[in-house]
């Protein structure tokens, strides 16, 4: 199981060193596929294979397929990929990637400090989970249907378009 | 009678009550009436009851209302008639009632007549309540009282900004001095409880030994209120300016009656500073040296009553020397007698100012005896009382006597007796000098109009007085007459004369006599024989000329180390200093939330550096702690 | 099973999750900007998940649950914003919509 | 009920004279003359009224207490005693030459102007009459926000500033002075097991020395920014230069007197101890206010700065009087707040009715208006005579009071503080001269006094000059017959501090 999750683990960061890297909105968006899908093999390594699933299914499904639809919808054309390959220069990388450099060697100090001993990941399936999702989380579960409530009717209130009407966050204030 | 005293006050607060609200309706004989009418119901009230006190000279009390009371401290307005407070009463009310008829024709022109009447009688009222008063709070608002209608009358022609400047002066230099008094009143208070004067001046021998450090304090302090409002040195500065206001003031105010309150009060308090020998040889000292002083400058000046109010500190300085060598009665005396002459010769003063178009300038006049000839007598009766002309004046008697006390009292003292005898022939050089060149000479100036008789009777009175009581007080050798000093007996002691000095009262009497007189001839031969000597004289010592004729430069020195230093901190200040801190409170606060509103960009891509920038700080922190 | 050291887990979730930082700080495109995000999140989520089979409790696959409920929320109206902002600007430039700005 | 009534009828009042604005833009101010006229009379009804209600620290003439938030220990407690009604029946008077003053002054959102008016009103006399200290509070912020409104909507050229300012000054102490009041509640509470804010529970806690001087410090805050005192006075000039003329008279005549008023009625009776410790550095502010007040009146060319800065250095006698602990002083005190209300309030009436003539406040723009205005001359120098402390008049009587209290306790500081009333005199004779006195070289055309402006002037002439002559029926109501076995004790106003400090003695823990 080692060789599996150092496998799956360098295809994540690798994919997403991609999906980062990338002009093409498309070809992102598909190097991003291939890193939830690294991912979700971690996590069955992990002994969560409900988790794994969701993971494939809302991740690499739902959402990635969402903003496929909206990319087409606005009609992107080759020039968003010259204007990504205008804003993306090196020089660019270099502040947000010595920061995250940073955090990072901070976060593997902290990590690395606590050392623990090694573990077996124990399987815990999708009854454990449905057990304590409507046990002790049961108030976290009704919150999450009213964010999605919440979320369907904002998404739906903002992406309507009416013509010629500027929305008032936006529209411009007389000073 | 008696129980009629607070009416004398009273007249002439309603006079000038009446005078303020309804004054600009009333024709200017109504005013007239109202105002030289509520002074004359005064004195003639003052009259009554000084027969009655006569008859029986016991002091009497009348309390009218208590003022405040906070657990013992009592203090109210009630009035504590004695014989000093008598004969105070008799000079304010009788020469005031003089001043008055003088000033309805005097200031007859003048479209502030109602409020010049008004305010001369707020100052009647208030000095009046300044010398009955029975305790020190009431004196003391007397003593405002009159600060503040010195002030008003000064600068009674208002639209002269330098009579507004004068008239400023005057109330915040004896503001100097009442601060003094203040304080002093703090100290008695605290040590007794009280500020009622005759409880005081019981308790005060009881509690204070010969010499105490208290009350040393309290005299220099009270001495301190009484130069400021008797214009002594230090304070003296303010009344040759207060010669601003119109003549009537100067004689009423600036000659017979305010500036003598310090006199009233140290000898009204007498009894702590014979407690205080220090503080009483001060006040002696005061005196010596503002009389030379002051007649330094009266020698030089030009202005007629800059002369006059020159001449004022300096008598007031004599009266000072007198109450220093314990010679109270004789202080009171020459009080009296000053307030007749000096009155009599600033109403001179003034009805040759009026007549000759407000010519001030003495050297302007000249030759005028023909054309003005009662003023010229009275006046020449004034001068020679100033003078002290042996025997004929009252002038000579009050002088006299405190020439020899100064000399022979039990505290007298050598040096203040040479003192007030080279003063007392500088009086008689400046005095004539003034007389000569008004009267005699060419004449430079052109009369107006005659003199009306509402001016003409209160000068002859006056010099009658002037004349007349000095036979009040006659010394041992000249007929011993003693019903002044025996009038006070009850109130202020006696001064001893050392035994072996009685003897040569004669001798000290012919010196004083012959000083005088040689005084009037040299002023004589400098102003009549050789009107050029003078000018020569000046322009052989310029700088000490220019000296005396600026009063020995007290004027610029306190300009210079006090009013200017004041005015140039007040302006520099003008926008408080302490302000600036909370002002940069404030710009440090605009600083901050510019710079914060800065990195408010708008562009989320910062808010997120922000936020990175912010969990790797945090993390640092927590890692090196 | 085997065992999986925890901090490997967890350092690939740290790595994942800078990735997606660097990418949110870098990009322009609003759109690349929300796919960072989801980066982002699912990092944590992966987080989450280490912890929870390394004391072997459902709680971590809780969270995760959450926080994909949350993602898809946001997934949802910031597309909506998106198309809004492309609409009103006719960009899809991130700088662009900066009228917030104190 | 009295005395809740007296609060909520000024509210109603004030809402009313609003909501009356749309009938007639002239009934709010009758609105508000006639309540304020009434209070006027009711409360001088109880002049007479003896000090019946016996209660911890004093007698009192009326009293009444309501559970407000019981579960917290707040009362809606009330009562009345001499310095309280002196207090109130200055406020109504003042009120209505405010009103007065206003009457053509005031052309727009009237109603709102008189709502806020009478607010304030409510609010000062909610803290004279408050002895429950949440009470006090809620009444001490409820007179803030009116007056913020007065100054920033109806003041001159530079209100949002001076509004704003006077705002955070009072509002930053104030919250100072509620952090004190719930430590002193908590303090009170550990001890005396029981919460509660009420004034009467808490006299006499026991405090230990570092604790009382903190808490003290609390209070001070507020009272001493209130008051106020150097360094804390620069909203001062600002706040009464820019307020109408109503504005100013309401903030000189009144609210500068809550602050001399919480410092009798509080700071000295429950910290006693702290008191006595901070008491030279008091005096000292006191004196250096009234020192600095003056030299910066003296320069000011605005005549409302002018002005404003005279209540800076007459607030310092405040100061001086009530820590020297003595009861000449304190009735000097007592004094000092009713005369230079009146004084001082008179005097930017008389700068509003300048200002109204002129437009301007300049006073080198102005100058020998004496010819034309006799009858405003003349109250002009009764009131700057007043303002300099001239005997006859109430200043007088309030300012040697002061110092002869003081002097007991400071010498050093007693004498500065006289030197204060010679640059008094500086500052009080350059009003009268730049105005009325001097050539008319500036041309207005000056209408004397109206028959209103006579109205309100008039009376303050008549008050300014009996408190000058009589001031012993004043000072009456703030006897009290001194207790026995309190030979000790230093006796001040309303016997606060009598009972205090045996109090204050037997628990001392150090």
């Amino acid at each position: 199981m080692h060789l599996t999750f150092y496998v799956a683990s360098a295809i994540a960061v690798l994919s997403t060193i991609m999906v980062i890297t990338r002009y093409n909105l498309i070809h992102a968006l598909l190097y991003l596929v291939v890193s939830f899908l690294a991912i979700s093999i971690v996590f069955f390594v992990l002994g969560a294979p409900f988790v794994a699933a969701l993971e494939i299914i809302v991740y690499a499904g739902a959402i990635v397929v969402l903003i496929i639809f909206v990319i087409m919808m606005l009609n992107l054309k080759a020039e968003a990929v010259e204007q990504e390959r205008e804003w993306l220069t090196r020089k660019i990388f270099i502040g947000p990637a010595l920061l995250s450099v940073v955090l990072l060697a901070e976060l593997a100090y902290m990590i690395l400090q606590s050392r623990t001993t090694d573990f077996n990941a124990p399987m815990l399936d999708a009854k454990a989970v449905g057990l304590s999702l409507y046990g002790p989380y049961v108030i976290g579960v009704e919150l999450s249907g009213i964010l999605l409530m919440a979320g369907i009717v904002g998404a739906y209130h903002l992406g309507r378009q009416k013509k010629k009407v500027v929305h008032r966050f936006l529209e411009s204030t007389e000073e | 009678m008696k129980e009629l005293l607070w009416l004398i006050p009273a007249w002439p607060l309603a006079g000038a009550l009446i005078l303020i609200l309804g004054g600009h309706r009333m024709s200017r004989t109504l005013a007239t009436l109202v105002g030289a009418g509520s002074v004359g119901l005064s004195a003639l009230i003052t009259l009554l009851i000084g027969f009655a006190f006569l008859s029986a000279p016991e002091p009497f009390d009348q309390h009218l209302w208590t003022w405040m009371a906070i657990g013992n401290f009592q203090p109210s307005f009630a009035f504590h008639l004695d014989a000093l407070s008598m004969i105070f009463l008799f000079v304010i009310t009788f020469v005031g009632f003089l001043i008055h008829i003088y000033s309805s024709e005097f200031m007859a022109g003048d479209e502030g007549f109602a409020r010049f009447f008004a305010y001369l009688n707020l100052f009647v009222c208030s000095m009046l309540i300044l010398v009955l008063a029975d305790n020190l709070l009431l004196l003391y608002l007397g003593w405002e009282g009159v600060g503040l209608c010195s002030y008003l009358l000064i600068g009674f022609w208002y639209q002269e900004e330098k009579n507004g400047y004068a008239a400023r002066k005057a109330f915040i230099v004896t503001r100097v001095g009442d601060t003094a008094m203040a304080i002093g009143l703090f100290i008695l208070f605290q040590t007794f409880g009280t500020l009622h004067i005759q409880s005081l001046l019981q308790q005060a021998p009881q509690a204070w030994s010969v010499g105490d450090q208290t009350a040393l304090l309290v005299g220099f302090l009270l001495l301190g209120g009484a130069v400021g409002k008797s214009a002594q040195l230090p304070l003296q500065t303010w009344l040759p300016d207060a010669m601003a206001g119109p003549s009537p003031v100067s004689a009423l105010i600036h000659a017979a009656t305010m500036v003598t309150a310090g006199v009233y009060l140290i000898a009204r308090t007498h009894v702590i500073f014979e407690l205080a020998p220090q503080a009483q040889l001060a006040v002696g000292i005061v005196g010596a040296v503002t009389l030379l002083l002051a007649g330094f400058s009266a020698l030089t000046q030009n202005d007629l009553k800059r002369v006059l109010a020159y001449s004022t500190i300096s008598q007031i300085g004599y009266m000072f020397l007198a109450l220093g060598v314990g010679a109270w009665s004789a202080a009171i005396f020459h009080f009296m007698i000053h307030a007749f002459f000096k009155a009599l010769l600033f109403l001179g003063a003034g009805a040759i100012i009026l007549v000759l178009h407000h010519e001030h300038d003495m050297f302007k006049m000249g030759g005028l005896r023909h054309k003005l000839p009662v003023i010229y007598g009275t006046f020449l009766i004034g001068a020679a009382s100033l003078a002290a002309i042996p025997l004929v004046t009252g002038g000579f008697y009050s002088k006299d006597q405190i020439l020899w006390l100064a000399w022979a009292g039990e505290r007298g003292n050598v040096l203040l007796y040479l003192a007030a005898l080279f003063g007392a022939f500088i009086t008689s050089v400046y005095t004539f000098r003034m007389v000569f060149v008004t009267f005699f000479g060419a004449e430079h100036s052109h009369v107006s109009h005659p003199v009306g008789k509402a001016m003409l009777t209160p000068l002859v009175v006056l010099a009658v007085l002037s004349t007349l009581a000095g036979f009040l007080e006659l010394p041992h050798t000249l007929g011993h007459v003693t019903i002044f000093s025996d009038f006070l007996s009850p109130v202020l002691p006696a001064v001893n004369v050392r035994p072996d000095a009685e003897s040569m009262e004669l001798l000290f009497q012919v010196i004083a006599a012959v000083v005088a007189l040689s005084g009037v001839g040299l002023a004589y031969y400098l102003y009549v024989l050789k009107p050029d000597l003078p000018s020569k004289i000046k322009e052989e010592i310029p700088g000490l000329h220019h000296l005396w004729f600026v009063g020995w430069g007290f004027d610029a020195l306190y300009d210079t180390l006090l009013v200017r230093p004041f005015v140039y901190i007040a302006k520099v200040n003008k926008h408080d200093v302490l302000d600036k801190f909370y002002t940069g409170l404030v710009t440090v606060a605009e600083f901050f939330h510019r710079a914060l509103a800065y990195t408010q960009s708008g562009m989320m891509r910062w808010y997120v550096m922000g936020i990175v920038i912010g969990a790797i700080l945090m993390l640092t922190i927590g890692l090196i702690l | 099973m085997e065992t999986v050291p925890v901090e490997s887990g967890l350092l690939l979730a740290g790595v994942l999750f800078m990735l997606g930082l660097i990418s949110v700080l870098i990009r322009r495109n609003i759109i690349f900007m929300l796919i960072s995000v989801e980066i982002m999140l699912n990092a944590a989520g992966l987080a989450f998940i280490v912890a929870g089979s390394r004391w072997a409790q459902a709680d971590g696959q809780v969270m995760f649950i959450f926080i994909l409920t949350m993602a898809a929320a946001e997934v949802s109206v910031g597309l909506a914003l998106i198309l809004q902002i492309y609409h009103q600007l006719k960009t899809l430039d991130g700088d662009m919509a900066s009228k917030m700005k104190g | 009920m009295i005395l809740p009534a007296l609060i909520i009828f000024l509210l109603a009042g004030g809402i009313l004279a609003w909501s009356a604005e749309k009938i007639n833009a002239s009934y709010p101010k009758w609105i508000a003359l006639a309540v304020l006229a009434i209070y006027l009379v009711v409360m001088g009804s109880l002049w007479s009224a003896e000090n019946t209600t016996a209660l911890t620290g004093g007698s009192w003439k009326v009293h009444f207490m309501k559970p407000w938030i019981p579960q917290f220990g707040v009362s809606f407690h009330l009562a009345l005693d001499g310095l309280s009604l002196l207090m109130l029946l200055l406020t109504f008077f003042l009120g209505m030459a405010a009103v007065l003053i206003s009457w053509k002054e005031i052309q727009n959102r009237v109603g709102f102007f008189y709502f806020n008016m009478l607010w304030v009103l409510a609010g000062i006399s909610g803290v004279f009459l408050a002895m429950d200290l949440f009470l006090f509070y809620f009444f001490w912020e409820m007179m803030l926000i009116p007056m913020y409104f007065l100054i920033g909507i109806w003041g001159h050229e530079n209100r949002r500033y001076a509004a704003y300012k006077f705002f955070i000054f009072t509002q930053a102490s104030g919250l100072l002075m509620l952090l004190a009041v719930l430590g002193m509640y908590f303090v009170h509470g550990a001890t005396a097991g029981e919460y509660t804010f009420d004034y009467f529970a808490w006299l006499g806690t026991p405090l230990s020395t570092q604790t009382g001087r903190w808490l003290m410090l609390g209070f001070l805050a507020a009272f001493i920014v209130k008051l106020p005192v150097v360094p804390f006075h620069s909203w001062l000039p600002d706040a009464h230069a820019e307020a109408p003329t109503a504005g100013s008279v309401i903030l000189a005549g009144l609210l500068l007197k809550t602050g001399a008023y919480g410092l009798i009625r509080f700071v000295v009776p429950l910290f006693p101890e702290a008191s006595h410790y901070f008491a030279p550095v008091l005096m000292g502010l006191g004196v250096l206010g009234i020192l600095y007040g003056a030299i910066l009146a003296f320069a000011q060319t605005d005549i409302k700065r002018l002005v404003a800065y005279t209540s800076v250095s007459h607030m310092g006698f405040v100061m001086l009087g009530v820590f020297a602990f003595n009861e000449v002083a304190m009735k000097g005190v007592v004094m000092q707040m009713i005369t230079h209300g009146i004084s001082t309030g008179a005097l930017f009436i008389l700068a509003g009715v300048l200002y109204e003539r002129i437009h301007t406040r300049d006073i080198n723009h102005m100058g020998g208006f004496w010819p034309q205005v006799p009858f405003m001359g003349t109250m002009g120098l009764v009131f700057a005579m007043a303002s300099l402390g001239l005997p006859g008049l109430g200043n007088f009587v309030a300012e040697i009071l002061t110092l002869l209290g003081a002097w007991q306790a400071n010498h050093t500081l007693t004498i500065l503080a006289t030197v204060g009333l010679v640059a008094a005199t500086a500052y009080s004779l350059r009003i009268v001269q730049k105005i009325f006195l001097g050539k008319p070289e500036h041309h207005y055309t000056l209408p004397d006094l109206s028959g209103r402006e006579k109205l309100i002037l008039v009376p303050l002439v008549v008050a300014i000059v009996w408190l000058g002559l009589f001031p012993q029926a004043v000072m009456q109501q703030v006897d009290q017959p001194a207790k026995a076995g309190t030979a000790q004790t230093q006796v001040t106003t309303s016997g606060l501090l009598v009972n205090q400090h045996v109090k204050g003695g037997e628990h001392d823990p150090k």
